[in-house]
């Protein structure tokens, strides 16, 4: 056996804390191992030509780089390896830099803990085995889940791909936040005359289908092969027959708060959220519905020309499968009512963007006045706070949630647009305009339509007299003002859907202490997620504007297509294998696999001379956990790439 | 009830009248309050601006003497002093590293196992404002008051807490459960500039105007106080205020052990109403001739 | 016992444990360099042997680290491990094993701060309870 | 008792239920028992029945592969055969299960040549927390025909009064009694040949492909091995005794084996042998189970 050893210095990144030369010389003095060299960036087309003309000159049949962690560059160097004619699987990757040199600073202690990393490695690559790619088929369909904005791209860019696509709204339509909208900064065309176009595109698209008012209910299997069920929630119209010609709501005698008009206006209890929605067919609120409450009315039902209400429409369960999946679950808004110096959201006067934004709506409850919702008098002055959530620690979140100042610089205009005799304040701590002509735009709202900025926090919002007198610091001139407002915009942040935690479970995706989706690299890999077949796009994974949604939305679906167009997928083979004559059919294994990737099956025992049963993995379904290596007495199932040999060498060599 | 008392020097002093009540209003209730022996400093506002230590080793040492009276649960009534017992208390329990430092200076262990309450806490959660509503002895039905919390009483939250930091409303409860009436205003917890009560007066003037001036648009009689600090602020200054801005400020200024007081039906004399500089005396004859307030001593005793 | 440079192992899921280790690396965390960390692809993949062969090599502590229940890649995988190691490390307590010596934590990929604070406290227990006599005669 | 037996077993012959019964005769010394597997009508008369009865015959059910087997049992040894059920090792139908009442068995440890009445010699220490003389899961239940008197069940305790004391002990006091025990061990697996759930193939201390841990007889390969047997009895062990029974120095493997079996039921409400529907310990999970010494 000749071992290649590859010391890597990663500029200073190791050599600074990590003596490599000491560390390489050391490690050519172990058995087996041929040659231990160092290189300034092994992952470089040098430092990978050096690898490959070692291999050729030393004849090398098994490689160790000692380097940074293999999440970054295994598949590099599997590459590598492989051209220089050794098998993929026999190469080892030692973690000394952040597991050794980023984290410690004595130079004698991180080199012989480095060395020790790579004695490690050495052992466990003298115990690999040349291992072969399985290939598995792929279903061609994905699964989009959320019919926002990105979802909706998503779908329309894989069906211009000819490969079908299933979106999975939980809304009775599509559309998603953007749909609430009224104006989007920073060109000021309206939300619905560039969104509703696709929404019809999509929905008239041969390659797309669309499950509105449905949620998922399990997901199981693995890249290539997710299947998935769908819960489709009792619509109560029937699809079909329903033309949306409207009698049925025109008629409904229940008033119920418009969730989607932010209950700033009345809907029906059996209604369509709003008249550009997707599908156009109402869905009735049997929260509200006196049918369903107390089996009075039904004058929907009478009303219906087409047969179309059915009231004893069940919830439908249906079960496809998929080849990939695209999260585009989007935000829901931060909830200020935390706030006691915002008066816990008890103000009538004091509302959120969202609410502004359907007021502004021409279409909106309000007709497109900006009004105080307490009174609804035209507002004048209007107070505009910025941050209320984000970047804040204590009540809220940590971080910046991207796009609240554009929008609030939005309303001000807006705001001005609507009532040329109004006045904008904007409380802000930053001003974050970074974005093709955001800046521009902020200035043109400061200088044009005259909104004052106050760079400071406002700590307490009272009523007096029916103003809103609007208490703060403005810390340019270093002075404490007082505003008398009509009305309260509160820019609240960006947070992650209430039930991420779930559907991230759900779909074995990581996400962080905020709840956000984590992609698989936050620079290298922005669209995909550790579980490869899964994607994210738009501010279920972090807050983002519409362009930057619309562009992460394609990049899911080209990473998805790229998928779907292989044959067949290649599967790492670091699969679980069983050795029948170590198996006493114990099934143990069968039944502790969380994959039901194991099967017992016949074996002819040449010992015993009879036959018997013995486990045996099904390759396509195991994902290599290796629970079952754990379950197993006998040491009869072992996992390819983490063996039993492979671990015990290297505690020995420890 | 048994309480160790921690007075402080304002209620020995400038606030006389906030101890009077106090202890009067724990008689009447059966509550008993013991004055912890040769107290000392709080360590309130010198000490904590000049040595974190010290301020936290004075208040340690008071919280020692109580627990020697074998009472692990210290009530103050100045906002100040229950402030400063709170932290040094949260101190010695959280940071292990400085505490021994604070042992060393108080050479004794303490991991601040006395608990410390404010006596508003004390009547309001531990008597029960349903109690206190049962004792009321006298109606001051009409009397409009505006409760005013300052900033030491609930802040910081995680220290003080038990009250909401940005809508205290345990005393308007109080008030409320004896029949008086709580003015809804925002200025609960505005900041009277007590720190600045003799560095910059101009500042105290117009902060404690904002605060009078608030209370007088909401049509409150008095402003009722849980703070030695916030009182002599509103009362001292408000002469002065009406001179700088010409207005005519007649508002005072009552600790709510006073108004509690006269609830309960104590003497009003013993209530110490007469140490006020703006005089309540004219409104509480107005009360007393709708209701037996009883004798109401007209001059100021020296 | 301050001299006692402990020798620990430690073994890592490859998705949450190892990713967080990762974190406190790129987030240049400083801990001690007596923990090893060895790679494997989840908590469930651990044999119990593994950690007994540890300890008769000489190792004077064992980490087991993986995902938060819930969050394990394999879905299931560390529920598993949970159950099986709550036995070897009562049952290596019985024989008289310092229990300080085997220990099991959930680090997930975001929490390297989590790790490095782990490792600080391992080290300093395994410190206390002194180098591993185990199986020497 | 024993006549019923020979009447059923003779049945089960005759008909073809079975092809072979695991039953007791008498030994050699006169005294003890021994099993004898038994094929044809006419031996049915060695058969014997009672207290010297001490073996688990379901050790020998791996013996007779794919063959009928009537079985002679005692509680204790029936939950044996529940867990080779449990372990795919055994088919339902391929047995035939004689339990018998049974108040306690002899103290072999105590048994010398010459008969003695069992009250003499003292019942078998496993006796003494043994919850019932009659075995639930079985085809055939074999009574007493007159009241027994004497007992081996204890009345009060459950048997693992010894567990707690040596918990009760300092770790080092265990590390160092427990060192003492394992180093008399000389590896010659008795306690494995005799136990009815060591089934595998190749035991992992046989395997040479890989040395799982040290074959030497010193401290820390009989150490590594006693943890291992222990371990993968975890959640198995019916506590019949029989390792220790076997064990020629002397082990109290009891006292490893009875400690986790305590340890599950109080983690997990475990009991092995219990039923055969029930999901062997450790393949499955509760998302409830303890996590207090997670970090």
């Amino acid at each position: 056996m000749k071992i290649g050893v590859f010391v890597c210095h990663c500029g200073t990144n190791i050599s600074a804390t990590v003596d490599v030369e000491e560390a390489a010389a050391a490690i050519g003095k172990l058995q087996n191992v041929k040659l231990s060299v160092t290189y300034r960036y092994m992952c470089s087309a040098p430092g990978q030509e050096l690898i490959k003309k070692a291999v050729r000159e030393e004849s090398l049949d098994r490689i160790v780089i000692a380097s940074c962690s293999p999440a970054l560059h295994e598949k590099t160097f599997r590459k590598c390896a492989e051209e220089a004619g050794i098998n993929p699987y026999l190469i080892e990757i030692a973690n000394i830099r952040e597991h050794c040199s980023w984290v410690h600073k004595e130079k004698k202690e991180a080199t012989r803990k480095a060395i020790e990393l790579v004695k490690i490695a050495v052992a466990k690559v003298a115990r690999n085995k040349p291992l072969k790619k399985t290939y598995v088929p792929i279903e061609k369909k994905v699964l989009i889940i959320g019919g926002g904005i990105s979802g909706v791209q998503s779908a329309i860019d894989i069906s211009f791909a000819k490969y079908p696509a299933v979106i999975v709204e939980r809304e009775p339509s599509i559309g998603g936040k953007m749909a609430q909208f009224d104006k989007t900064f920073p060109t000021l065309d309206c939300a619905a005359c560039i969104l509703t176009p696709k929404m019809v595109t999509v929905s008239q698209n041969k390659y797309v289908t669309i499950h509105t008012y449905s949620e998922i209910e399990s997901v199981t299997g693995h890249v290539g092969d997710f299947t998935v069920k769908i819960r489709k929630k009792a619509r109560s119209v029937d699809l079909d027959k329903c033309t949306g010609c409207g009698a049925c709501f025109a008629k409904c005698p229940v008033k119920v708060d418009s969730e989607f008009d932010m209950r700033l206006g009345k809907r029906k209890a059996i209604y369509v959220p709003f008249p550009q929605a997707v599908p156009n067919v109402p869905v009735i609120d049997r929260e509200h519905c006196l049918w369903f409450q107390k089996q009075t009315c039904g004058a929907c039902k009478k009303i219906c020309p087409f047969g179309a209400i059915n009231y004893e429409m069940p919830d439908e369960i249906i079960e496809e499968k998929f080849g990939a999946i695209i999260v585009a679950t989007g935000f829901t808004q931060f909830d200020h009512s935390v706030y006691g110096e915002y008066g816990y959201g008890k103000y009538k006067d004091v509302i959120t963007g969202l609410h502004f934004e359907r007021m502004a709506n021409s279409s909106g409850p309000t007709g497109g006045r900006i009004i105080r919702p307490s009174d609804g008098k035209e507002a004048q002055d209007v107070v505009f706070i910025q941050c209320v959530g984000s970047r804040d620690e204590q009540k809220g979140v940590p971080y910046c949630s991207r796009v609240c100042c554009m929008y609030t610089a939005k309303h001000a205009l807006l705001l001005k647009e609507h009532n040329k005799d109004a006045q904008a304040y904007v409380f802000y701590i930053d001003i974050r305009a970074a974005g093709k002509n955001y800046e521009e735009f902020v200035k043109k709202v400061q200088d044009e339509y005259g909104a004052i900025y106050l760079r400071g926090r406002v700590s307490r919002i009272f009523e007096k007299k029916g103003k809103l007198i609007v208490r703060g610091a403005d810390t340019l001139s270093g002075s404490q003002i007082e505003i008398k407002a009509d009305l309260v915009v509160l820019a609240t942040g960006l947070i992650a859907q209430g039930d991420a935690v779930e559907l991230a479970q759900m779909l074995h995706i990581p996400y962080d202490q905020n709840k956000l989706f984590t992609e698989a690299h936050p620079k290298l890999a922005p669209a995909e997620t550790i579980t490869s077949g899964i994607f994210l796009t738009g501010a279920c994974q972090s807050p983002k504007d519409i362009p930057d949604t619309v562009a992460t939305a394609s990049a899911a679906s080209v990473k998805a297509l790229g998928l779907l167009i292989q044959g067949e997928l290649e599967r790492e083979p670091l699969i679980a294998k069983v050795n029948t004559d170590l198996c006493s059919g114990c099934k143990a294994c069968v039944i502790a696999c969380p994959f039901r990737a194991i099967e017992m099956k016949e074996i002819e025992d040449k010992k015993l001379k009879r036959k018997r049963n013995a486990a045996q993995v099904i390759e396509g379904v195991c994902t290599g956990c290796g629970n079952c290596t754990a379950v197993c007495r006998m040491a009869a199932i072992d996992l390819e790439g983490f063996s039993d040999k492979q671990i015990m060498g290297e505690i020995e060599a420890l | 009830m048994r309480y160790a008392y921690y007075p402080g020097c304002s209620l020995h002093s400038t606030a006389k009248e906030y101890d009077l009540s106090a202890k009067e209003v724990a008689r009447s209730l059966g509550i008993e309050l013991m004055e912890i022996p040769d107290w000392i400093c709080c360590g309130a506002t010198p000490a904590h601006i000049t040595m974190n230590l010290l301020s936290i080793a004075l208040p340690v040492k008071n919280l020692l003497k109580a627990k020697s009276m074998g009472s692990y649960e210290v009530v103050a009534c100045c906002a100040a002093c229950f402030n400063r017992l709170k932290v040094a208390n949260a101190f010695m329990e959280t940071r292990d590293e400085d505490r021994r430092k604070v042992e060393d200076i108080v050479g004794e262990p303490y991991r601040g196992e006395v608990k410390v309450r404010h006596f508003l806490d004390v009547l309001a959660n531990q008597f029960g404002l349903k109690n206190l509503k049962e004792k009321v002895a006298r109606q001051l039905t009409g009397l409009k008051v505006a409760c005013y919390y300052g900033c030491l009483l609930t802040r910081p939250k995680d220290i003080t807490g038990f009250d909401d930091l940005e809508e205290p409303h345990l005393m308007d409860d109080m008030m409320k459960a004896i029949g008086v009436e709580p003015v809804n205003w925002p200025y609960k917890t505005e900041c009277c500039g007590a720190s600045f009560s003799l560095s910059r007066t101009d500042i105290v003037l117009r902060l404690s105007r904002d605060i009078l001036q608030m209370a007088s648009d909401e049509g409150a009689q008095a402003i009722v106080v849980a703070c030695p600090l916030c009182q002599s602020n509103l009362d001292l200054r408000q002469g002065m205020v009406n001179k700088k801005y010409n207005t005519n400020f007649n508002i005072p200024i009552l600790y709510f052990t006073q108004v509690l007081g006269l609830a309960l039906g104590i003497e009003a004399k013993k209530l110490g109403f007469e140490k006020h500089i703006v005089s309540p005396l004219s409104l509480l004859k107005e009360c007393s001739r709708r209701l037996n307030v009883g004798y109401i001593p007209t001059k100021r005793e020296p | 016992m301050t001299d006692f440079e402990p020798k620990i192992v430690a073994f890592l899921c490859n998705w949450c444990s190892y990713a967080g280790a990762d974190l406190a690396g790129t987030s240049r965390m400083e801990y001690p360099s007596n923990v090893t960390i060895i790679r494997v692809p989840c908590s469930g993949r651990m044999n119990p042997i593994f950690v007994l062969k540890c300890l008769m090599n000489g190792s004077d502590g064992v980490l087991i680290s993986g995902c938060h229940t819930g969050d394990c890649h394999y879905s299931e995988g560390n529920f598993y491990a949970r159950r099986r190691f709550a036995v070897l490390k009562s049952f290596l307590g019985y024989l008289g094993i310092d229990p300080r010596r085997f220990q099991m934590s959930w680090v997930s990929a975001s929490e390297g701060d989590k790790w490095a604070k782990l490792i600080h406290e391992l080290v300093a227990e395994i410190k206390e309870a002194g180098p591993n006599k185990m199986g020497k005669e | 008792m024993l006549k019923e037996l020979k009447a059923i077993s003779k049945e089960l012959l005759k008909t073809k239920r079975v092809d072979v019964i695991l039953a007791y005769k008498r030994a050699s010394d006169g005294v003890s028992a021994m099993p004898c597997f038994i094929f044809e009508e006419k031996d049915i008369d060695k058969m014997i029945l009672d207290s010297y009865c001490v073996y688990n015959l379901s050790n020998y059910i791996k013996d007779f592969p794919d063959k009928k087997i009537g079985i002679v049992a005692k509680a204790c040894d029936i939950k044996s055969i529940i867990v080779l059920l449990q372990e795919n090792q055994l088919k339902r139908a391929d047995v035939v299960i004689m339990g018998i009442e049974c108040h306690g068995v002899i103290d072999e440890k105590r048994l010398c040549p010459g008969e003695r009445p069992v009250q003499d010699i003292g019942f078998n220490e496993k006796c003494r927390s043994c919850k019932s003389p009659l075995p639930a899961f079985c085809d055939y239940l074999l009574k007493e025909e007159e009241e027994r008197g004497k007992t081996g069940r204890a009345s009060e305790g459950d048997g693992y009064a010894s567990i707690r004391k040596l918990e009760a002990k300092s770790p080092a006091e265990r590390l160092k009694f427990w060192e003492e025990e394992f180093s008399r061990c000389i590896r010659c697996y008795a306690c494995r040949q005799v136990c009815p759930l060591c089934y595998c193939p190749k035991c992992v201390a046989d395997q040479t492909d890989l040395a799982w841990f040290s074959r030497a007889s010193n401290l820390k390969g009989n150490m590594s091995w006693n943890v291992v047997r222990a371990i993968h009895m975890a959640g198995r062990c019916v506590a019949c005794g029989e390792c220790e029974r076997a064990c020629p120095v002397g082990i109290p493997l009891m006292e490893l084996n009875k400690k986790i079996e305590k340890d599950v039921k109080e983690l997990f409400g475990y009991e092995a042998g219990a039923d055969a529907e029930q999901k062997p310990l450790f393949t499955c999970f509760d998302k409830k189970d303890p996590e207090d010494f997670v970090k």
